[in-house]
């Protein structure tokens, strides 16, 4: 059997790989450094590729975006490691009205090929400022592709993809699956940006989800399937382009869609797969398209709020069998 | 300062260690849902600051925020609970270690996004002198949060328009992993009041004594009408950035030197050197303190978890 | 007949009424001051009530939008005018991180009665970054709501529901609708955030317009009427919490959803009202529920690239037209 | 300076001010669909700045930016193209007068965001550490820019990597209608390199040889390798914000005063004066630059408009 690694790990050995393969590519961000970031994504790269490559900043969100679009313009390869989505939300600006508008503003004439990277999502009592899923924000802003891998398998051939797109793309990695393992060959690979996974081959209703929620809903088709439901899990893997070709063919196939996303439901990728499915598969579904989210709330910290809040594969499998009895 | 002030100032430096060594404790025992960021070693800055405070001004401090609430009269049960997740906690369990609130007594919020802190600062400055009161406000944060675009935008405002606010820059030397020196070009944040036309100073953050003496200064200032004061302190942050963070980034031998520069050893040794204290008088602060502390600890203990479904009260949920 | 303004003059009267009534009103913003505003919202305020309370800042978002939270806090009601929305995107963590956030994380204990006002959308030429309309991104966050105008009548009873809630507020002023015209009451009163307005009444279909959208659907409507084609509008006015019963005994009456959006199509607010259309009045519908909106690109400056990409009565009308073919 | 690049100084400077002007007919005429931000009375800033850089150097700049693309090198066909929304402008029409690129010559981008241009040129001077050139970036902006956390954090990073970033403060007393009095509480914006540990200095931005010298140490700190430099440059904003702004808040005396201090006046009186130029050679220079511009604008006006439908390209709309 195939070396089976940890989602972090798959995720350094891609940037690393890449970083051997093509001197322009360079992490940069708070902790990258000597430290090997938070959750030790590029331990090791110091003594690698020296600090220059692994370069450590100080505070400063909105520089470090735009100094990466900035470098990136002039055929470097930045990635830029933000730690936490929610910081994101002080580099904005340079990612979605710079970086991101760059080339087409300029038609074409510069380019910049930089990954944004950010973990995401749900942890342990991470509170209002360290839970965002805000994805949807990116995946409206033209000229951003959005990535979120739920394997080690995806987070290797998606990172190694992402630094090679020649736009800016959005990585996003949840806390939550960082530990899991998974087969990952040791050689480079690419998946390709825009292609979904069919997680799980089922016949009786779709469930597209994303990151966690993709483990959520692998283990809530154990027991469905025990009861006699057999759910399809489509895995986009980016979020945009995000594969509509896929996601339909599923849910002509089974003719109901569930979307589980972990970002909140308004203008949410939920609603944006209800509406693509609801658009596009009228005559094949079977029943109104549904989505689960997390709810409408600021995240609280205590326990027992914050799991009330967040989808999980109990009410993942709710969700579904009420699908399937109405 | 009198001697009532000096001993005030230890016993708040004494509350402060405790509450945080019974939250190391606390979280190594699984009762703190979430790793925290402890404020050992840096008491002297919240103890010198806040005692000019009065119950009506207001802060908003950091994810490494304890210190400054209790310091601003927060009770400590009700940190240690909300720290440990429960009902009683002073925001109800919704806000957590790192959003601590309690206007009543001036806490105004901690908060989790580095800087982001400062610009509520200033506004609670810009309200205070708009309502025409001498109110002060008074943010803190870290030497981390003084590269941010937040610091500067908040430091020109409030000079601008003359704000009672004091901006309180405790430079720890580290955030997270990285020194101080890898993030900031110039020796003493201090220095960058200079680029608002605003006093700058820079003090020994381990000595309560020159905190206190650039506080009152800048609280003065600030009552006046006469505009905010940067006051950089020097300290240490002797533990990990969180509990759980080796902190393997740094050297044992510099954690050691640190500690032997530790706030309440030295303000412990001027007060009884100067025969404010005993050693007996500052073994009875000291139990004094871990009994509030003991009790607040079995307060959060004791205390609920908050109900499931109260996360959606005040949540702004439509359906 | 009663007294017709322009759509600047209504905002600005209410603005103007509530700083009469309530002393802890004030305006702050980057040119609030002497000059009135860029397009005069705030005309003769310092003549009126000083330079304190009509505050001209620095060029600082991430700053005003922050002070403007912590002054709410102590009770003043700040209407923090950040220019254009596009410019918003440095004030995002002050806005969507702590405004909206310090009342649900204090547990109560602190309100943050905020209105932040940007004018918003297409106008003539402002190119990339003077002409965006990414209020979706705010609708995505709990604990802000959003409002937008369509009329003068609407600009007024808005913002004085703005001005009054205790909430942080996204206000938004669509620069086309500035100069419109309409009947405005002169004494103040309040337009209920939450309620949508039916525009127009119709039987064959219904569009959800909002913003200069709404004004658009109507020049359409008169051309469908002509064709025996009767559109209902319904203008949803806020945004964020949106008047999902109005619009679903619409959508019920009349079986069909158009929904445009001047916003982008990706987890935007049309396919947000798609999706809620499908999720909710599956039964009533007769055919797939449609959004038209901006289509997904940077927006560019010269005008015919910039008409290509925006919807128009035109474009609009035709929507409808195939929509009641299929 | 010699009198060759005396006279260059003189020749960009009209080039950038006859174009400038051009552009305001062609505003009035309706041939620019959008108002446009003038730089009247400050090209001695452009000249002296980007009389010292190569076409491998780069430059960010601002809403007010054709003066800088010229003296950069953009061709000012290209220019007056694009601002009148032509196919033959240098960004096809998709940019406009907020959004010039021609990377060939090193302008990488004219930016509608204030203070957006700023991290961005710091990106690229980390760009040309990183490959070890000894090229540089420059930055211009504005004096309502230096009080936007881009400001802060850029000059902060570029001073601590020591990056070949020269920044340019353009003081032109005014952010649309707010003096720089009621945004900044200090003087002198170039204080602020004390902030970040690195060189700032003021000088008068009518006087083009004061740029160009302060440029000069300057350039050669950067390709040097010995890091950034703040240059805050005093001028004035002649016309109003944009075209069609009436100003009126400000007065006409203070228009008027302003004018005097023209920097075209001050440079040719210089050089006549010091024997590098006659009248009448100045005569030619103008005509001369008259007769470029002209035939930028004919360009202009015979150029296409771009297709609806190229809006599409390299959008990434996936539909
Ligand atoms: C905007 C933002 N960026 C990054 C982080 C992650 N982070 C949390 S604390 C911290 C270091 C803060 O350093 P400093 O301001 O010196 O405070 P200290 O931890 O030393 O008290 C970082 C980078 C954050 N919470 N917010
Ligand atoms: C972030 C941002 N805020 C506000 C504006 C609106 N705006 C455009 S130019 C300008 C004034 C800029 O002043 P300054 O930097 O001094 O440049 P100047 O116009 O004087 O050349 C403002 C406020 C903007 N474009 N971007
Ligand atoms: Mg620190
Ligand atoms: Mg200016």
């Amino acid at each position: 059997m195939a070396r089976r690694i940890r989602f972090v790990e798959a995720l350094r050995e891609g940037m690393r790989q890449e970083m051997e393969r093509d001197p322009s590519v360079f992490v940069m961000g708070e902790g990258v450094g000597p430290h090997g970031s938070c959750f030790k994504q590029t331990e090791n790269f110091t003594n690698l590729f020296g600090i220059d490559r692994s370069r450590d900043t100080p505070i400063s969100e909105l520089a470090i975006a735009g100094a990466a679009a900035g470098a990136a313009m002039m055929g470097m390869r930045p990635i830029a490691d933000l730690m936490w989505i929610d910081f994101s939300m002080l580099a904005m600006d340079q990612i979605c009205n710079q970086a991101a508008k760059l080339p087409y503003i300029s038609n074409g004439q510069v380019k910049t090929p930089v990954v944004y990277r950010m973990t995401t999502g749900k942890s342990k009592s991470n509170a209002a400022h360290h839970s965002g899923s805000f994805y949807s924000w990116f995946i409206n802003t033209p000229g951003l592709k959005v990535v979120v891998p739920s394997t080690p398998y995806d987070a290797k051939g998606l990172i190694i993809s992402a630094i090679r797109d020649d736009g800016p793309v959005i990585y996003l990695e949840h806390k939550l699956l960082l530990n899991n393992r998974g087969e990952v060959p040791e050689e480079p690979y690419e998946i390709p940006l825009g292609v979904a996974d069919i997680k799980r081959e089922g016949t009786d209703l779709t469930v597209v989800a994303t990151g966690a929620m993709t483990v959520f809903t692998m283990t809530a088709a154990q027991k469905l399937e025990k009861e006699g439901v057999s759910i399809e899990i489509i895995d986009p893997r980016t979020l945009m382009p995000y594969d509509k070709d896929t996601i339909l063919a599923s849910v002509r196939k089974t003719g109901r869609l569930l979307a589980v996303d972990e970002g909140y439901r308004y203008c949410g990728f939920g609603s944006e797969m209800v509406a693509m499915t609801a658009e596009n598969a009228w005559d094949a579904l079977k029943q109104p398209p549904r989505q689960l989210t997390t709810m409408h709330t600021t995240i609280p910290f205590s326990p027992p709020m914050e799991d009330y809040v967040f989808p999980n594969p109990d009410r993942i499998a709710d969700a579904v069998r009420s699908m399937m009895q109405s | 300062m009198d001697t009532i002030t000096q001993i005030r100032l230890l016993e708040t430096m004494l509350r402060v260690r405790k509450a945080e060594l019974q939250l190391a404790i606390m979280y190594k025992n699984g009762k703190v849902p979430c790793a925290a960021h402890l404020y050992e070693g840096q008491e002297a800055i919240a103890a010198g600051i806040c005692d000019h405070l009065r119950h009506d001004d207001c802060i908003t401090s950091t994810h490494r925020g304890h210190g400054h609430c209790i310091a601003k009269g927060m009770p400590i049960k009700k940190m240690i609970a909300e720290v440990s997740a429960k009902k009683t906690g002073c925001c109800g369990g919704k806000g957590g270690t790192m959003h601590l609130f309690m206007p009543e007594v001036g806490v105004m919020g901690t908060v989790g996004i580095v800087g982001g802190g400062i610009p509520i600062a200033t506004g609670i400055g810009l309200a205070m002198k708009m309502q025409n009161t001498d109110r002060v406000a008074v943010s803190f944060f870290g030497d981390g949060a003084a590269n941010n675009g937040s610091f500067h935008e908040s430091l020109n405002l409030a000079a601008l328009w003359k704000l009672p606010v004091i901006y309180i820059c405790e430079n720890n030397l580290y955030a997270t992993s990285v020194a101080v020196w890898r993030s900031t070009p110039i020796p003493d944040i201090g220095i960058r009041g200079s680029a608002y036309g605003m006093p700058g100073v820079t003090v020994d953050g381990n000595h309560v004594d020159e905190v206190y003496a650039a506080m009152e200064t800048a609280v003065a200032r600030g009552r006046a009408g006469e505009g905010p004061t940067l006051i950089e302190c020097k300290t240490y942050r002797i533990r990990g950035h969180f509990e759980g963070d080796d902190a393997f980034y740094r050297t044992k031998e510099e954690v050691a030197e640190a500690r032997k520069r530790d706030p309440i050893d030295y303000w412990k040794a001027h007060l009884i050197a100067n025969g404010a204290i005993t050693e007996e008088t500052f073994e009875a602060m000291s139990a004094k303190a871990d009994e509030e502390v003991a009790e607040a600890a079995a307060f959060a203990d004791a205390s609920p978890y908050p109900e499931p479904e109260s996360a959606l009260l005040l949540s702004g949920n439509p359906a």
